[in-house]
């Protein structure tokens, strides 16, 4: 199993969702994390100017590997926008998944 | 005597004054806390600038083309600024007032009718757009209608009756914000196929704008008698007092009736449904006529505010639901409950409601369609996005929080 | 001249019911301030219905059985709904005051009553069983022992002193409180194994509500002279500020002293004991008696607050410290501090706290056995887990914010 | 006839003592809206606090210090304590309002001049440190200064004209803030290398807060007359808003034209400019007066917020922009637009301005600098880094909240 | 070393805390996240449903191999109540763990 | 790639972002949890005392393999007081990197 992890503008998560769902991805995690990169928020408070990191949405979904490639997929496409800041994807392993419900174990506790 | 009768009534005056004023913070709570958390300065900045617009604008021109024209008169231009009485301070001026506690009270109205549209076209339209709306209207349509009736014009001729303004100030504001929520149309994600919610982001700044609504109303009811008469003046604070309770009690059965949920957004709405229905015949309305246009108000709130979702009109906060429904329905009932009941009263106020609907809607018309032309009245899909704080104003409302953003 | 000075104490008092109502802001958030935010819609619900409750029950039958008995008497039926004099506007009803000003002022100290359960009761009780219980109360109990002191039934035959209620109206609500939360039983988490805190979610609407309360009580107090006199009325407004401020005092330093902590919350609570235990005799109090009466006053609720858990009994707001207890003193105090003090009239207020408190009571227990009986007063223990306004009104109060629930 | 006149006056002054008791849950709003969560229980203790310090102070000394004094005087010691006067309620005492409502409506002033250096001081001053530093100020500072001149002292003898308390008031408080920023310093993390923003967090409760201070100045000012004459207070109530206004209408422009943006605080900035600037005056001017003192007002307080900025003094809420800055001009503005323009005149003003601006400060300095040598003035580093709540009152004011500390 | 990720209710947040302080894991870092899964939060507002995902929380707990198993099970056993939503359970791989305030590494470290 | 995760007090993250842009890494995620360990905050409510567990910022930073040490040893340093509730950080792989805007793979898209 995989755990892929994507952090996308908050604006585009609706997209993102919406397409995860239309290819059965309608199991994931999400929350709202603060973003250090290329793109920032410029605030101007009583006169002054100063440039804020970004608010941004942390999805974590964990997918059979078999599904790893398809969910980057659509996350790339319906998350994009060409500009800077679209966001970042990272893929990693998960050793073993339980759901609590029924404690069934791997790619079973997934859905 | 004369004198000291004279200064009673101006000190009660003065005091509705200050009540009606801090109606502006309750549409300020009430706004921002039935919409979400991204776009809270913007409609802080607005109702701020309402104010302001209000005042000035009815101080240069309004004031003036309300009060000062011939009797049942249709139109009347009383020149710009304020003209000044020699007798501003004194019973020859009115015996219940002076020219400076007319010239403040009536303003506030003014800046209250500009009020209302705020919140309808809420979390969409550009700032600037709003605010030469807010301008135009106030000058140009707002003062025609008030001259009509407060100002002695043809509809007071007629023998209209519109005690505290159910027509002349909340019709007049709603009826702008069902012409600018048409223009504007829907916020984004309201009506993707089906219709969802967009919930307001602060329950408790909502439910605390709305008793300060009522507590101002106090003052904008009170102090529509002119005059500190303790029987009438007292009796209109009861009568009114009533009609928001009864509100909250249709409003309330209604919504459980139909949905089977306490929604304290429909009981906050009841309570102004209830006190928006009896500003038109507080002073001519009995204590059960009290309760029934109450009553009758809260279920007319709840209904129209499920029918007007239905019709994919996006009221964020149910400004015409609340202020054009149960205005005309106040007007209304005025020919049908209370001391002036009857047929002819009766179609004296649909005429009254009719004239003025007509002329505020082409006049909102009007001018939405200029700024549509030469401003643009919405903001980019970007920009509602992600909010209009940080786009239009570079700023959070709330910086210190985490929030759930939608 | 006497129609003049009908009518400036009758503006008094029309000021004054503004004020009164204002409160009920006041309580609103206070009470949601002290709690968690996942109750907070609950909590607002019940203070807007307690509000209509209030008024409607005292239109209905309320003001009948409290104004219109014998005197001396204990029971007093005077018949539903509201019976306007045909001098209902002028000096001939009351030379202060008109039919009209009377009753809404009355009836705004009614709903205060009721006001004062609902923080006690807050995140547990069941939302129908606060309804039916604030009915009940307001109907049944509280117009009883009103017209005991106020309608002039037996207690004022006594020379019972009661000024603004601080047993007639704030220990009415505070044994409604403390019978209401003997029977609903503590929070969940609150003292398992040891005394646990559960905070407030925000303590500037709880500081904000405080301050409001404090506000309207110029009104409750002032009001409560039922004329304009200027010597008295202007006199109680400085006596009661007094209290209050020597109530900070007492609150601020008994905490101090045994937390070594600068609590807010213990300050705020400060303030309304300082209010609560002058209300009683704040007409007949020097400015001495009015700050030794709000220092004792302020040692009291903290010493209460800390006492009361220590039972094992779960006041979320405190308000069987602040209003039964400092009710109670206040009441008591009447005998010792100020023109009456003398062992007779103590021994009267005793009388009175004992018949009023155990009336109350009572009155209390019947309601809440028969509530549990029929409807059951409790929330499940999911719905207190997830909260009451997910479960109970389907929505949240902070829909934008991320929340740390607990 | 004296007698009515006599209630009636006196009514309204109580009206405004209600009124200017509500602008300090303005101050508190405002303070705690535009400072980080994390502080947000010291201040709003803090404001607490100086309420009761205010009051008391005042009970204790400074009433009878600042008016039983003798004419022209520079400094007079009034004894301890009240001194009620045998006429405390009757036409005797003042024909427009008893003894009671005098002290009153004068303690309500100087608990607000010490609410103005709250916020100026806020997120690092030690919470001892100002308590002491309120204490000491209202006790010896202000009543000095309002001896000079509403107790007529030397400053009235000369001609010097402050109507409501510019200078006596705004000045007086904004001083005080100025000197204790500079004894303090700024903010960590406000000024490393370059000039950095620390957003307020929650500008609905700072917008709210200054809603409730325009609210509150029409008792300010409105009572400022000390009696309910009707053409002049109405006419001050006009002149006061007619200011706000266009305060507004600078601070919104300036601001525009500096940064191109729509920037909240400085509207709600320029509303409190107009009303300080205003406050001196507004018994002497006339409609273009006010619009043109409170157009100015509001382009020196964006002015000032710049220029104070660029200097490292670090204001949190801008209140020596709007108290002193605008305070001082209001104060010369009186010898420059209005009824009493003239070059005598402003002289005069300037003579006031300076003296009570020296004496302000050097009286501020010699506080703190006993403050800091025996107790201290500035939090450690670590406490104003994880915030003062939970290090100086164990408590945080939003626990249920996810915060983005910073 | 592992990391056991549990995304539980937030009404069981106690039991389970108090059941991994039972047998000694009083080390871990929690945070709020939003569900997207079998379970919705119905919503009522002004006349209209809709569901909402719903809230939960996220528990972070880095353990020593031989922790993993009973970490696991007591988590199970103290966030099940058998109806939907009871949430899920991943572990994954820790490759090295620092304790900032010692420097020390590897399990040493955890708490 | 591996991914570096700290958890550390939020008074020290200012400290601890300039040491880490003053090595070129200015590519994050950061947010805010609460942390379950030796440090607890106390706090007095209306006379009744209670410890609760403590707010940390969550740091989460994807670097290639041969920066791993260095961003160790700078947050080890900037976050560091010597007192209990420095916080941790854990290290893991990621087997795969995703720039959303560009499709970028592997250490190429870490910044
Ligand atoms: N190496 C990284 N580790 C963790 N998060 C990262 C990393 N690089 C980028 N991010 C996250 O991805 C977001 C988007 O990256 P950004 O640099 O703004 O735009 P782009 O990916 O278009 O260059 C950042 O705000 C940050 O939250
Ligand atoms: N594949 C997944 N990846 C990440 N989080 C998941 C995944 N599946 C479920 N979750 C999380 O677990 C929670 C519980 O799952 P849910 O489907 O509601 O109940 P159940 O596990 O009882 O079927 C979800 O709300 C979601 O936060
Ligand atoms: N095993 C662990 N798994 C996850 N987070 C941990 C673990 N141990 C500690 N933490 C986090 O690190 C923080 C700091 O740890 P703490 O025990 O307070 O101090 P120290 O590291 O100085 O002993 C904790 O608050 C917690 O958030």
């Amino acid at each position: 199993m995989k755990k892929v992890e994507a952090i996308i503008r908050r604006s585009k998560f609706n997209e993102v969702k919406d397409a995860l769902y239309a290819v059965g991805i309608d199991f994931f995690t999400y929350w709202d994390v603060t973003g250090v990169g290329n793109e920032k928020e410029s605030h101007l408070y009583r006169g002054v100017a100063s440039s804020r990191d970004i608010q941004r949405r942390y999805l974590s979904i964990v997918v059979s590997s078999s599904f790893e490639k398809r969910a980057i997929e659509i996350i790339m496409k319906a998350a994009g926008t060409g500009e800077i800041g679209d966001g970042k994807i990272f893929v990693s392993d998960i050793k073993e998944a339980y759901r609590i419900r029924t404690a069934q174990k791997g790619p079973d506790a997934l859905n | 005597m004369e004198m000291l009768s004279f200064t009673i009534s101006n000190l009660w005056m003065m005091v509705c004054i200050v009540l009606v004023f801090i109606m502006h913070l309750g549409f300020a709570m009430l706004e921002i806390g039935l919409t979400r958390s991204k776009n809270t300065i913007n409609i802080l900045f607005k109702n701020m600038a309402v104010i302001i617009i209000g005042l000035l604008a009815y101080t240069f021109m309004g004031f003036g083309m309300m009060y000062s024209g011939p009797q049942g008169g249709i139109f009347h231009f009383g020149g710009f600024g304020l003209r000044i009485p020699l007798n501003a301070g004194t019973p020859q001026y009115n015996p219940y007032y002076t020219f400076w506690t007319d010239f403040l009270f009536q303003a506030m109205f003014a800046a209250t009718a500009a009020s209302i549209v705020s919140g309808a076209v809420a979390e969409r339209i550009k700032l600037s757009a709003f605010l030469w709306f807010s301008f135009l209207y106030v000058t140009l349509i707002y003062p025609v209608v008030g001259y009509w009736h407060w100002g002695k014009g043809w509809l007071s001729g007629i023998g209209f009756h519109d005690f505290a303004g159910s027509t002349i100030i909340h019709s007049v504001g709603g009826w702008a914000a069902l012409i600018g929520i048409l223009f504007l149309g829907p916020r984004i994600g309201k009506y993707n196929g089906k219709v969802s919610t967009i919930e307001g982001h602060s329950i408790p700044l909502a439910t605390m704008g709305v008793l300060l609504l009522w507590f101002g109303w106090f003052g904008f009811n009170g102090g529509s008698v002119l005059s500190a008469d303790p029987g009438k003046v007292s009796k209109v604070l009861v009568i009114t007092t009533l009609s928001a309770t009864s509100g909250v009690v249709g409003a309330f059965f209604s919504s459980y009736l139909l949905f089977r949920t306490y929604d304290i957004t429909m009981v906050i709405n009841g309570i102004l449904a209830g006190l928006v229905g009896i500003t038109a015949g507080a002073d001519i309305m009995g204590v059960t006529d009290a309760l029934v246009v109450g009553l009758i108000s809260g279920i007319l709130v709840v209904l129209a505010i499920v029918g007007i979702d239905r019709l994919k009109i996006d009221d964020p906060v149910g400004a015409v639901p609340v202020h054009m429904v149960c205005g005309l329905w106040g007007t209304l009932a005025v020919g049908i409950f209370g001391e002036k009941a009857g047929l002819k009263q009766l179609f004296t106020q649909i005429v009254g409601i009719f004239s003025v609907g007509i002329f505020c809607a082409l006049g909102a018309c009007v001018i939405f369609i200029a700024l549509r032309k030469f401003i643009g009245l919405r903001v980019s899909e970007k920009e509602e996005h992600e909010g209009l704080d940080i786009n239009e104003h570079s700023m959070r409302a709330y910086p210190d929080f985490r929030a759930n953003q939608h």
